[in-house]
């Protein structure tokens, strides 16, 4: 067997054995709290009697994951090489809100206008992520501080746009703050064709599923190139696994902080698209917050690896989509959460089991093949 | 489904998927925070209670995510299990109610704090402005300094309503009266309605520079308006329900001159009762203090002395001589 | 050759059957010693023989998997460090084992802290050491920072840190590794006076002649079982070698000259600051700036250094560590910005990234393998990849070339003898010196025009250091300059054409290696001798 | 340097700061800016900083990064408010530490057994805690429970019953409040000492004592015991430490768990300042308070001055938005300050050596400090009133600006954040 299927086939045992311990342990919650574990795990499958429930299910399931698989996405590439981007929450935020003021502004062809919009907000969200990289380059401060103020920063820096200078009109009686309304050539057409191929109804119009999974998907498949393929992939994967080595080979460490970090941010620049193009046509005051933060465990859970990612993406995305169905079976919500935490905390456990298992293996595999090491016979 | 032994549970355990003709299955979405926050939500699910004891209604009510983004798929979730009418509580609602109004045609909602947005919605406004006008004539006609405070909890454009009109209230006892404005958090950072802590520290600052009442409408972080209040030995102004009886620590109540009511409970019902008469959506409701969906709490009697300068002045807001404005 | 212990007292430690498997690995196997009280007794044999595993077994940070271990006369059996430590025994490491950041002091008394109510005794623990510095000769201050010490004192705090604790049997894991002549003859010194106040040195040593000189026993492990115990007085070092490889011996001896007239990298003036790197203002010349930074009183790593490297040469350099060996090849590589020239041909390389440098030819053999040469959780052949990622076959366009990369490892693996079940496997399941031989191999692929080998064949057992001499020889021969640094003055010596003695920064001699003996080199890199000779 | 001279130094600057922050206020007239209100609100806000700056410390310290302090204060600030509406302010106290120590311990078995990344973990713990939390709150506090009856929501608990004392300094501070007085007088400097003193002394919470006295006793236990010695060790060397019969797991445990339980005694401070646990109220201070003790370079007086700058950054904040534009002022003449002792020292040591080595570089600063000093003192003519989002944003803007200047002389512990086994060198 090759070596890193070896590995890849210890990981998957290792996630297996994680998920079912994380479920065994909320059980036990979930009994705590008076309930039957057995109708709250129903309640995670349960989409409803109807055909129409079905499809909005599915439709809520994917489009929750399509950010999540960003946020993991923009995450991952900075723990890649140790570089901690905790600002992928300030960074698509502000993005989100550029993006939809300067799409507002102007009407152009469809595809013009979409692609617009996403340049902005890759760019907006990579000028962000270049001030914690150029703070760390220039001046040695670290990631992790800088852009967990550089959060605060966005998040307040948002609130005044949206309200100040950004605002837009607003219906008569609507409380929301929001910014100018997307013309519609701006809305991403939604894939709700593909509840036909199926002969399933398609969710409801304005609902169904959102067209950006497509530009996920595109996006994931691009990040899996860059990360695995390319030069620049390499030098991020020596600079994580070690640095001084990385730099001895001629990696510049500065320009691979600047560049991972700025690729980080512009990807975390497009979380906030796939909700504004796909649904709200606006940047508003209830804008889903915290996708950064729980990007940070998506990542985690897939290993940094885009593959994993999308797995652990749907995951997250499966449980919080049976936050209704939880409260309709009188089950308290609040166990995805914690679902999702002892998920998270035995999967990198039992990823640090598993991969030492592996490499004392392949260490005891290769002294095994290479027969060498018998103790000689003594002869006094 | 029901979960059967879940200890008590107040909600419908009746049969489930009974949807024969006739039951009033009413469905209702929280704001985030959901059940239990004492405020707002506990509000509205009283309504909801009461529609169930009163019209015999099968309730069912749902708490968002804590990041508030799915209340689309709960308002979906309740518009496909057969629930008909359909509460979105919180302005947050507004565009998702729109959206899944235009989904069900055949379904009723009604959106609390966000005017109607499409013939099958209601929308359940209330005059924070005019509520807030009587206590910043009850402030302003108590507060012998002349020097009063407002303490808000984010600064969205409802609570900037509650300013507006307290703002509106005093000035029109005291022209030349001080009003001390704070806001613990910007929009979007809801964390500001969490924060006793700094309500404490803002409200505290407001008494050292001589307010005599503060107004808060800052949700939890009102709490610490209150024990600024009593450490300063002065008056505070309680929002949304009767403070004086839902806060439990008794040296707290005492500092609780008045609060701004804003009835959600009614609006609530009231619609429910509505619907069940055949009523068709489309358009606003708003609760003003004509029908008594705002307006200022009693316990402990502290504004009786002062009930014929607030019975004028709502008299004159509910005939239009005085119009409150909605903006500071 | 084996010769009984005649002597009537106890052993002070004695060791039986002491067996221990690692996964793939018999590091020890049946090991039977007997250590008599107030000697010296050494441990020799080769790289992964199984020695530290032994010692590390004899003061409780391993558990064996069979075998007796008995202290004065007592079965032990050890679950931890500080079991071993009640029981008398200490040892200082093959590595430094010192926290930088905490004072001679703090490093001393840690685990074994004088207290009053709680609180650390400083007072105390401060006369307790110089006490002990002056019972044995061994001089430093208590209140000073480790990071502000050299070797020599490092390894003086490590012994200490062994007396402190009251140890009567003491373990020394090579600890002349990076210490000069002198600073060894000094610790010789110390340790019979040890031995004379009755305490009981295992002493561990590659350096033959070493082991000769101190001990009073030797014993040879040769993979990870005991093949001979002999006293010293009965053999030659070249035996003892033969002893330990079972094997002819090689050396480092390099034939004839293959030094041409084309200089292949000059170095002028490098000099480099301590405190922060600050451009040379425009117009001033170099040579200026330095004495500038003389007057000022900067400190400087590297003091107005200039050589010249010529094709087919060597030229070693010779130093204690921590005189600016680092500091140099991190200028020459381009890691740390420094001041003055450095051509490599016709081309002036100054302001040059690390990344065209090594481009335009510059190959580099790190000191520390683990820190700067290898991915360790990296395949072997993205190992093959590192560093060459700009070049062919790593390289093609934007993408990294998989199947040349590997196919080309498989060169390496086979060229360099490589002991490797594949080119996929993780560079951390090969050993020390099979990793070592791939950082060789790979370097030379690059057909490089200069090569840096710092430390080439630091902790290579004898075979593969004698194959990764015949690899730079024939690279020498073929034209390649290289710059070696090592500690191990034989092969320093053995190897180099010309050498350079670095001593505080400065170069202060140029040496003739066909007439230099270890003991003189010693003493330019101590600073005891000065001036040059010419070579 | 010595440490005498460094202790001047630092004497010296702190004068210098009271000084033009007394100046500022004089010119500017917000009275604010010292006010014995400010002060004591800035003590109140940095508490919970510090003690969750105190945890991050005493982890670091030990080698392991402790990116889950928020977890755990929030930890702290449920069961402090559970215990505390039961039995009271000790049993708040207690349980408040005992939760966050479960965190800790959380971190410690991830961290330390099974050698998971540090901030993975932490991230984890993150997670968890506000979920776990939340589900104990529906779980105890749902409608019908006496919990409820007492006042308990599925956000809040109900009120603690007997809250801490607080306690003032007697003749200062309390009855005839001398320093009040003085205060009252806005006389310069002399005022402001007051107001700072009256600040830290009037109505003090008892665990606002408890808390500051938290930091000198570990500054005592880390670095004049020999467990805290053991302990530093473990984060600069662990396998210097095991190598001489230290357990460094066991230490790693005790420092992580410890960590927890002032993160969670931060979590109980929160609790007792609003009388019960409210969801969401600990809002990041976790963070923050990671990033006071990176600020303060892993030692307890940084990490105070930290803390104290973040609670008087928000405490003025919070008080008078206003007050916060003169910091434009007071940014302007520090810069001033700074341009004016480059100038000296240029004019003073006259060398050519010292002109010339200092080089461009020294006249970019000096001349991005000149602008500098313009652009502020310009917004400060201009500006009176600063939209509420730019002066919420004030803490955390001077955290970067200071990380910005200072970060190169911060020294984290050598083996910070590296994964330990026993008996593996790396
Ligand atoms: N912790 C370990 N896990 C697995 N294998 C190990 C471990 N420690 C040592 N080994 C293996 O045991 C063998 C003996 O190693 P040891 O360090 O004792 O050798 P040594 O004689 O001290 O060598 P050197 O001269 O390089 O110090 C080596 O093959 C090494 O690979
Ligand atoms: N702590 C350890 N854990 C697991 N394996 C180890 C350990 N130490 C050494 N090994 C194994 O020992 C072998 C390498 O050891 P060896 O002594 O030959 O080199 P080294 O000690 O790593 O190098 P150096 O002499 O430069 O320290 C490899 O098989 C490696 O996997
Ligand atoms: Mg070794
Ligand atoms: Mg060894």
């Amino acid at each position: 067997m090759p070596a890193g299927l070896n590995r890849a086939l210890f990981t998957v045992a290792g996630a297996v054995v994680a998920i079912i311990l994380a479920i065994a342990i909320c059980s036990v919650a979930i009994v705590a709290a008076g309930a039957d574990p057995l109708t709250a795990f129903a309640a995670f499958f349960d989409f409803g009697a109807s055909a129409r429930s079905q499809s909005n299910g599915i439709a809520a399931f994917l489009n929750r994951a399509v950010p999540l698989f960003i946020a993991g996405l923009a995450v991952a590439v900075g723990f890649r090489m140790n570089l901690f981007n905790i600002g992928v929450e300030g960074q698509y935020r502000l993005a989100a809100i550029c993006a939809a003021y300067v799409g507002s502004t102007f009407t152009a062809p469809k595809p013009i206008q979409i692609t617009v919009i996403i340049l902005v907000a890759a760019a907006v969200g990579g000028l962000y992520a270049l001030i914690p990289a150029v703070m760390k380059v220039t001046r040695g401060v670290n990631e992790v501080i800088a852009t967990i103020m550089l959060n605060y920063i966005a998040i307040n820096l948002t609130s005044y746009l949206v309200r100040g200078p950004f605002a837009g009109q607003r219906d008569a009686g609507e409380l929301t703050t929001t910014t100018p309304d997307l013309p519609e050539s701006a809305m991403f057409p939604n894939l709700n064709f593909f509840f036909d191929w199926f002969g399933m109804l398609p969710p409801t119009r304005g609902g169904g599923v959102w067209g950006f999974l497509l530009v996920a998907v595109v996006l994931g498949l691009v990040v899996w190139v860059v990360l695995e393929r390319t030069r620049f992939g390499f030098d991020v994967k020596a600079s994580g696994l070690n640095g001084p080595a990385a730099l001895a080979s001629g990696v510049n460490p500065k320009t691979m902080v600047i560049a991972a970090m700025v690729m980080s941010g512009a990807i975390a620049g497009l979380i906030g698209l796939p909700e504004i193009l796909g649904d709200r046509g606006a940047f508003n005051s209830n804008f889903t917050a915290g996708l950064g933060f729980l990007g940070i465990a998506v990542a985690l859970l897939g290993r940094n690896k885009p593959v994993g990612i999308a797995i652990a993406a749907l995951l997250f995305a499966f449980l919080d989509r049976a936050q209704g169905a939880l409260q309709i079976a009188e089950v308290p919500p609040s166990v995805i959460t914690i679902i999702q935490g002892v998920i998270v905390l035995l999967v990198v456990v039992a990823n640090e089991v598993t991969n030492r298992l592996a490499l004392r293996l392949e260490e005891r595999r290769a002294a095994r093949q290479l027969g060498g090491n018998s103790p000689v016979e003594v002869g006094a | 489904a029901c979960g059967g032994d879940t200890g008590g549970g107040t909600t419908a355990s009746e049969a489930p998927a009974g949807e024969a003709e006739g039951t009033l299955k009413v469905g209702l979405a929280f704001d985030i925070g959901g059940r239990g926050d004492k405020s707002f939500n506990d509000a509205a699910y009283a309504g909801l209670e009461k529609a169930k004891t009163e019209l015999g209604a099968e309730i069912k009510e749902l708490s968002p995510a804590s990041d508030g983004s799915n209340r689309g798929d709960l308002l979906r979730q309740l518009a496909d299990a057969g629930y008909n009418p359909i509460i979105g509580v919180g302005f947050a609602y507004g565009e998702d109610i729109k959206k899944t109004a235009e989904e069900y045609p055949d379904i009723q909602f009604a959106v609390v704090d966000s005017a109607s947005n499409a013939p099958n919605v209601t929308g359940l406004l209330f005059a924070e402005e005019q509520g807030s006008y009587l206590a910043g004539v009850a402030a302003a006609t108590k507060a012998e300094s002349g020097h009063v405070g407002f303490v808000g909890g984010v600064e969205n454009d409802l609570i900037k309503k509650f300013q507006a009109g307290f703002e509106a209230g005093v000035k029109s006892v005291k022209s030349d009266a001080k009003i001390d404005v704070k806001y613990l958090t910007p929009d979007g950072d809801f964390s500001g309605f969490k924060a006793p802590d700094k309500g404490k520290v803002a409200a505290e600052k407001m008494f050292q520079d001589g307010a005599d009442i503060v107004y808060h409408a800052a949700g939890d972080s009102g709490l610490g308006v209150f024990q600024a209040a009593a450490a300063a030995k002065k008056k505070a102004i309680g929002v949304d329900s009767d403070q004086r009886q839902t806060v439990k620590e008794t040296d707290l109540q005492g500092v609780i001159m008045t609060s701004m009511l804003k009835r959600v409970d009614v609006g609530v019902f009231e619609f429910i009762k509505a619907f069940q008469g055949g009523a068709k959506g489309g358009t606003d409701i708003t609760y003003d203090l004509k029908v008594d969906g705002v307006g200022l709490s009693t316990t402990g009697g502290e504004i009786d002395d002062i009930k014929d300068e607030l019975d004028a002045a709502k008299k004159d807001i509910v005939e239009g001589k005085i119009t409150v404005p909605s903006k500071p | 050759m084996s010769s009984d212990t005649l002597d009537t007292a106890r052993p002070a430690v004695e060791l039986e059957g002491i067996t221990k498997r690692f996964p793939g690995v018999v590091a020890n196997h049946d090991i039977r010693i007997s250590v008599r009280q107030g000697t010296v007794h050494a441990i020799v044999g080769e790289n992964g023989a199984g020695k530290s595993t032994l010692m590390k077994i004899l003061y409780g940070m391993q558990k064996p998997d069979e075998g007796t271990i008995k202290v004065d006369g007592k079965d032990v059996s050890f679950r931890s460090p500080s079991d071993a430590i009640a029981a008398g025994i200490g040892m200082v490491h093959q590595h430094f084992m010192l926290a930088d950041n905490f004072t001679v002091l703090e490093n001393i008394v840690l685990g074994a802290e004088p207290t009053t109510a709680g609180f650390l005794d400083v007072a105390t623990a401060r006369k307790r050491i110089t006490e002990l510095a002056n019972a044995h000769g061994l001089r430093v201050d208590p209140g000073r920072l480790v990071e502000d010490l050299g070797v020599g004192d490092r390894q003086r705090v490590e012994i200490l840190k062994v007396l402190y604790r009251g140890a009567r049997i003491l373990i020394l894991d090579e600890p002349t590794a990076v210490l000069v002549p002198q600073e060894v003859d000094e610790l010789f010194q110390n340790l019979r006076e040890l031995t004379a106040e009755g305490l009981t040195v295992i002493f561990i040593s590659h350096k033959l002649d070493e082991v000769l000189d101190i001990a009073d026993e030797i014993t040879v492990i040769r993979r990870g079982t005991t093949v001979a115990s002999v006293d010293p007085g009965e053999v030659t070092a070249r035996q003892l070698a033969e002893l330990m490889v079972g094997s002819e011996l090689p050396t480092p001896e390099t034939r004839e000259s293959t030094v041409t007239d084309t200089v292949m990298l000059k170095v002028s003036h490098l000099t480099m600051e301590a405190d922060g790197h600050r451009a040379v203002p425009k117009g001033m010349p170099v040579e200026r700036y330095i004495d500038l930074l003389r007057e000022e009183g900067r400190r400087l790593l590297l003091d107005d250094v200039s050589f010249e490297i010529h094709k087919g040469e060597i030229l070693g350099l010779a130093g204690v560590e921590g005189n600016g060996q680092s500091e140099l090849i991190e200028a020459i590589m381009g890691i740390r910005p420094s001041h003055g020239g450095i051509a490599l041909g016709d081309q002036d390389l100054s302001g040059w990234s690390t990344l065209r440098r090594r481009e335009a030819g510059i190959g580099y053999i790190p000191e520390d393998r683990h820190r700067q040469g290898l991915l360790l959780e990296a395949s072997l052949w993205e190992n093959r990849v590192l560093g060459h990622q700009t070049r062919r076959p790593a390289r093609s366009g934007i993408w990294i070339n998989r199947a040349a990369s590997k196919s080309d490892t498989w060169r390496i693996v086979q060229d360099y003898d490589v002991r490797t079940p594949g080119v996929d496997t993780l560079a951390l399941a090969l050993s020390g010196g099979n990793q070592q031989k791939l950082i060789v191999g790979r370097e030379m692929s690059g057909e490089p025009a200069f090569l840096i080998a710092a430390h080439p064949t630091r902790g290579v057992d004898v075979g593969a250091q004698a194959a990764i001499w015949d690899h730079l020889r024939e690279a020498r021969a073929a034209g390649l300059a290289v710059l070696l640094i090592s500690a191990d003055l034989d092969e320093l010596i053995g190897l180099s054409d010309s050498i350079q003695v670095i001593y505080r920064g400065r170069l202060v001699a140029a040496l003739d290696p066909s007439d230099i003996t270890p003991e003189r080199l010693g003493g330019y890199m101590t600073g005891a001798i000065a001036g040059t000779e010419e070579s | 340097m010595t440490r005498v001279a460094k202790y001047h130094v630092v004497l010296v600057g702190v004068a210098v700061l009271l000084l033009l922050l007394s100046l500022v206020r004089v010119v500017t007239g917000y009275d604010d800016i010292t006010s014995s209100g400010t002060f004591a609100a800035a003590l109140l806000l940095a508490v919970p900083i510090g003690l969750a700056g105190l945890g991050g410390l005493w982890a670091e310290r030990a080698g392991v990064v402790n990116i889950g302090l928020e977890g755990m204060m929030v930890l702290g600030t449920w069961f402090a408010g559970w215990a505390g509406y039961q039995w009271g302010a000790v049993a708040a106290l207690v349980a408040g530490l005992l939760g966050g120590a479960l965190g800790g311990l959380l971190h410690a078995i991830a961290t330390v057994t099974f050698g998971v990344d540090h901030i993975i973990s932490g991230v984890a713990i993150n997670l968890l805690g506000p979920g776990v939390t939340r589900f104990l709150s529906e779980v105890l506090y749902k409608e019908g429970t006496p919990a409820a009856e007492a006042g308990a929501g599925i956000t809040t608990s109900p009120a603690i019953t007997s809250p801490p004392p607080r306690p003032s300094l007697p003749l200062l501070s309390d009855g005839p409040d001398l320093l009040g007085r003085l205060e009252n007088t806005h006389w310069f400097l002399l005022s402001d000492l007051a107001g700072m003193l009256r600040g830290v002394t009037h109505n003090v919470n008892l665990l606002v004592l408890l808390a500051v006295l938290l930091l000198p006793l570990t500054y005592f236990v880390l670095w004049h015991t020999s467990f805290g010695l053991r302990l530093r060790s473990a984060g600069e060397n662990p396998w210097a430490a095991e190598s001489l019969g230290v357990n460094v797991y066991l230490i790693k445990y005790v420092a992580v768990v410890i960590s927890g339980a002032f993160a969670g005694l931060g979590g109980v401070f929160l609790v007792f300042v609003s009388t019960k646990y409210v969801e969401g109220q600990t809002a990041g201070r976790g963070f923050i308070g990671l990033a006071a003790m990176i600020f303060g370079n892993w030692r307890p007086g940084g990490l105070a001055g930290a803390a104290a700058l973040f609670g008087y950054a928000d405490g003025l904040q919070l008080r008078s938005s206003g007050a916060v534009t003169s910091f434009f002022l007071f940014g302007a003449v520090l810069l001033l300050i700074y341009l004016g002792l480059r100038v000296r020292r240029l004019l003073a040591s006259g060398q050519p050596a010292e002109m010339v080595t200092t080089g461009a570089r020294q006249y970019t600063a000096m001349a991005a400090a000149a602008v500098g000093m313009v652009v502020l003192f310009w917004l400060w003519l201009t500006v009176d009133q600063l939209p509420n989002e730019f002066v919420f944003i004030t803490p955390h803007v001077l955290t970067l600006i200071v990380l910005l200047v200072a970060s190169q002389r911060l020294r984290m512990p050598k083996a910070d954040g590296v994964s330990y086994r026993r008996g593996e060198q790396h």
